[in-house]
């Protein structure tokens, strides 16, 4: 039929698409990093607690299978840090040259050790580091801090609760307080 | 059907051969674009500054005084196990242990945007460690007790007497923690207070799955 | 310009730039809405405001209307009827701007229009049904189905398809 | 970003608007692709003029390309989009019965609007008959329910039931689209011209 010969604006239309296309695709960046394991897999991880480590199993046979990452700022490390442990500070791990370190720990199947001034500011790191990909990945549980210019080391382990609190609270309600004070809203303070 | 049989041959204009070798080289384009892994949910990138980030910590004080005004849109959440919410909990929190934070049922209670949720455990690990789940799922509105039940325990439950060369400020803050500790039952021997606050029924509407509806 | 519309009357566009047009505007509902462009569903609504005006208890005990009516809400509020109502503007404008406006029956010489008229409804109903029965008509669940590669979208259209041309033979009197 | 909507981008406030800018569009590229006349659509199944599949073909051609490229540069993200489910049972025998009413009537919903718009009055016969039919089927849904709801495969894809990628079978379907333009001509040329 007629319309068929018509094909001006079906040919422009088309440059266009295909020109559209050759845009998108050459400015598109691939996501250099991208999160390899799925959250079920992590939680698993976090509830089975095989990420920790104390200092006990920190004997000398294991040393060279651990490679300490200390994942403080630049400046707690310098002040002191275990023995020939790397500073990558939390928030320069992604960049292309911890990246390759840690994958060349990764391929010498080396178990990464991560510490910091306390654990759960490690936890960060290790959740990061574990979602990407990397197989063991682990938290030395101590507390670390700088006591007259010796760098201490001290075991802290999780979540110990400081004092039995079902208890406390019996033994506090039931002190017998001589004043009877009436449930008093305190005064906004500050 | 036509009566004169003699195919006629079919001229095909230039163009739409052009336009058909255009239409297949764009959909073989498809088939040979460099496949690359795609990223669910998070971008990494993101998710690190969100750990860096220091602002999902909530003091101690904070809650108490949110406790004792009853903000309505406080919503306090327990990721230590069984037992240990038993023997001890903040006054109306929902105990959703560490392992089922990603399970359906208590999406519901993470996954809202009508309630500020605070997280805690006896310290800060479980709870960061929870609140980054959360963090990579993509929910909002969620903090973290800073130090947890310990802290709690610490400041509220029994505050350290300031010595006399402290600043003033401290002794403010030591009045509002003894008068705290108060409100929570420490010390006043008539327990006329009711010891156990009513329930605070939470109900919640499950969040919509974002595909979109349709149909014709 | 006058006698150029009157000569072109039946000048249609390209169907390839057509089809173009239609593709991009199925990409464009898609990356804006999230769904498919579509049509049956507006006549469905209406039928559900009409039928929940008149008798509401019937409505509510039928399973099929009891899923459209909304509390507190017309039935004719959904996207559906929005579109069908753009799709009557948007048919008007292109028929007013290539003069193709005109009120009659169009039919083939050999069927009288009242014949055609008739065949019109019988075949309505026809669609009515198949549509409600698949989900969605030629546009809804067969354009808006394979642009996502959906079976559903495919069975339908292969079916339709199939289905009409081994009917064609059967009323050809009515076109040829 | 994908589907901006769903994902809150643009607010769902807007959605009736572009429901309408949509529709318009729709409706124009309709009428001018000579959908508003039956004859013209009819034309598909008695071979004197195959706009209507050039039409389709190519609409779903060109929107599962954009979609899967948008896809591949993650401007949209498949999972949100609008899966048509697959109930199959129920679309084959809705496909017959549309397909009679397809060569019966010689409209479909969308072109019956966009007739009717343009003053076809068998269009609006056409427009009554669909509502008798949705009628029909309501009052009978009792019956019918068991073929509506069975066969359920949820939103499956044609490439998952396939088992091969995707952008395969877009470059497979584009070829096939191809050739059957080319066959399409064909047989047009072969068919005796009916002016309408």
């Amino acid at each position: 039929m007629k319309e068929l010969e018509k094909t001006k604006r079906i040919s422009f239309s088309a440059v266009i698409i295909i020109l559209a296309v050759l845009i998108g695709l050459l400015n598109f960046k691939k996501p250099r990093n991208v999160f390899k394991k799925d959250k079920d897999l992590t939680l698993k991880h976090i509830v089975s607690q095989d990420f920790i480590i104390t200092s006990k199993d920190l004997d000398s046979k294991s040393n060279e299978q651990m490679a300490f990452i200390d994942v403080r700022n630049g400046f707690e490390y310098n002040k002191g840090h275990l023995k020939n442990a790397k500073n990558i500070y939390t928030a320069n791990l992604l960049e292309e040259a911890n990246k390759t370190y840690l994958k060349k720990l990764e391929d010498k199947n080396k178990t990464i050790v991560l510490y910091a001034s306390k654990p759960n500011k490690a936890s960060g790191a290790w959740m990061l580091l574990t979602q990407m990909g990397y197989k063991n990945v682990k938290i030395l549980c101590v507390q670390t801090n700088y006591i007259n210019n010796k760098f201490s080391v001290s075991d802290y382990p999780l979540e110990i609760p400081k004092y039995d609190f079902a208890a406390y609270m019996k033994k506090a309600t039931s002190t017998n307080d001589d004043a009877t004070t009436k449930k008093v809203a305190p005064k906004k303070s500050y | 059907m036509s009566k004169t049989y003699k195919v006629k041959k079919v001229i095909v204009k230039t163009e739409y051969k052009v336009l058909a070798v255009l239409l297949i080289i764009l959909a073989g384009g498809l088939v040979l674009l460099p496949k690359y892994e795609k990223n669910s949910g998070i971008k990494p990138e993101t998710f690190l500054l969100n750990i860096m980030s220091t602002e999902r910590y909530v003091t101690t004080d904070q809650i108490a005084d949110k406790i004792i005004k009853q903000d309505p849109n406080l919503l306090l959440i327990d990721v230590r196990k069984k037992e240990k919410f038993d023997a001890f909990s903040l006054p109306n929190a929902v105990n959703i242990p560490l392992a089922d934070v990603l399970s359906s049922d208590s999406e519901a209670y993470l996954n809202q945007d009508s309630f500020d949720v605070v997280l805690y455990s006896n310290d800060n690990c479980y709870s960061d460690q929870a609140w980054q789940l959360c963090n990579r799922v993509g929910y909002k509105h969620i903090y973290v007790l800073k130090g947890g039940v310990n802290e709690w325990f610490n400041t509220i439950i029994n505050p350290q007497e300031p010595k006399s060369t402290e600043s003033e400020l401290t002794f403010k803050q030591y009045d509002f923690r003894k008068a705290a500790g108060m409100y929570f039952g420490v010390g006043n021997t008539a327990s006329t207070t009711t010891k156990v606050k009513p329930k605070k029924v939470i109900k919640l509407s499950k969040k919509k799955k974002k595909v979109a509806e349709g149909g014709c | 310009m006058k006698n150029y519309s009157k000569k072109n009357r039946h000048v249609y566009w390209n169907p390839y730039f057509g089809g173009l047009i239609l593709g991009l505007l199925i990409l464009f509902t898609f990356y804006i809405t999230g769904r498919g462009p579509g049509a049956s569903g507006a006549f469905k609504s209406t039928i559900v405001t009409v039928v929940d005006d008149i008798a509401p208890t019937h409505a509510e005990n039928n399973a099929y209307y009891d899923r459209f009516i909304k509390k507190g809400d017309s039935p004719m509020n959904t996207w559906l009827v929005y579109e069908a109502i753009g799709i009557l503007i948007g048919g008007f404008l292109s028929g007013a701007l290539s003069n193709r406006l005109k009120l009659y029956v169009q039919h083939s010489p050999k069927i009288t229009s009242k014949k055609r008229l008739i065949v019109a409804v019988l075949g309505g109903v026809a669609f009515g049904i198949g549509a409600q029965l698949a989900r969605g008509c030629t546009s809804g669940a067969g354009l808006s189905g394979m642009a996502v590669l959906s079976l559903g979208g495919f069975i339908t259209v292969i079916s339709i398809f199939g289905s009409g041309y081994a009917f064609a033979y059967f009323f050809r009197k009515n076109w040829i | 970003m994908g589907p901006l909507i769903p994902n809150g981008v643009i607010p769902p406030e807007w959605n009736f608007v572009f429901a309408i800018l949509i529709g318009i569009v729709f409706g124009f590229t309709l009428e001018a692709s000579g959908f508003s006349s039956s004859r013209k659509i009819a034309g598909v199944f008695y071979g004197y003029d195959f706009a209507v599949l050039k039409v389709f073909f190519t609409a779903a051609l060109v929107a599962m390309i954009g979609i899967y490229y948008m896809d591949y540069l993650e401007l949209i993200n498949v999972e949100n989009l609008f899966v048509l489910p697959t109930y199959t049972w129920s679309a084959i025998i809705g496909g017959v019965f549309m397909g009679l009413g397809f060569v019966v009537a010689g409209f479909c919903p969308g072109t019956t609007l966009c007739a009717a718009a343009i003053g076809k009055i068998d269009a609006m016969a056409t427009m009554v008959g669909i509502l008798i039919g949705i009628l029909i089927f309501s009052e009978l849904y009792n019956f019918i329910e068991p073929l509506f709801d069975g066969s359920y495969l949820d939103r499956i894809t044609i490439t998952d039931s396939l088992g091969i990628s995707p952008y395969w079978f877009i470059f497979l379907f584009s070829i096939l689209a191809v050739i059957v333009f080319y066959v399409v001509d064909v047989i047009r040329k072969r068919v005796k011209k009916v002016f309408y």
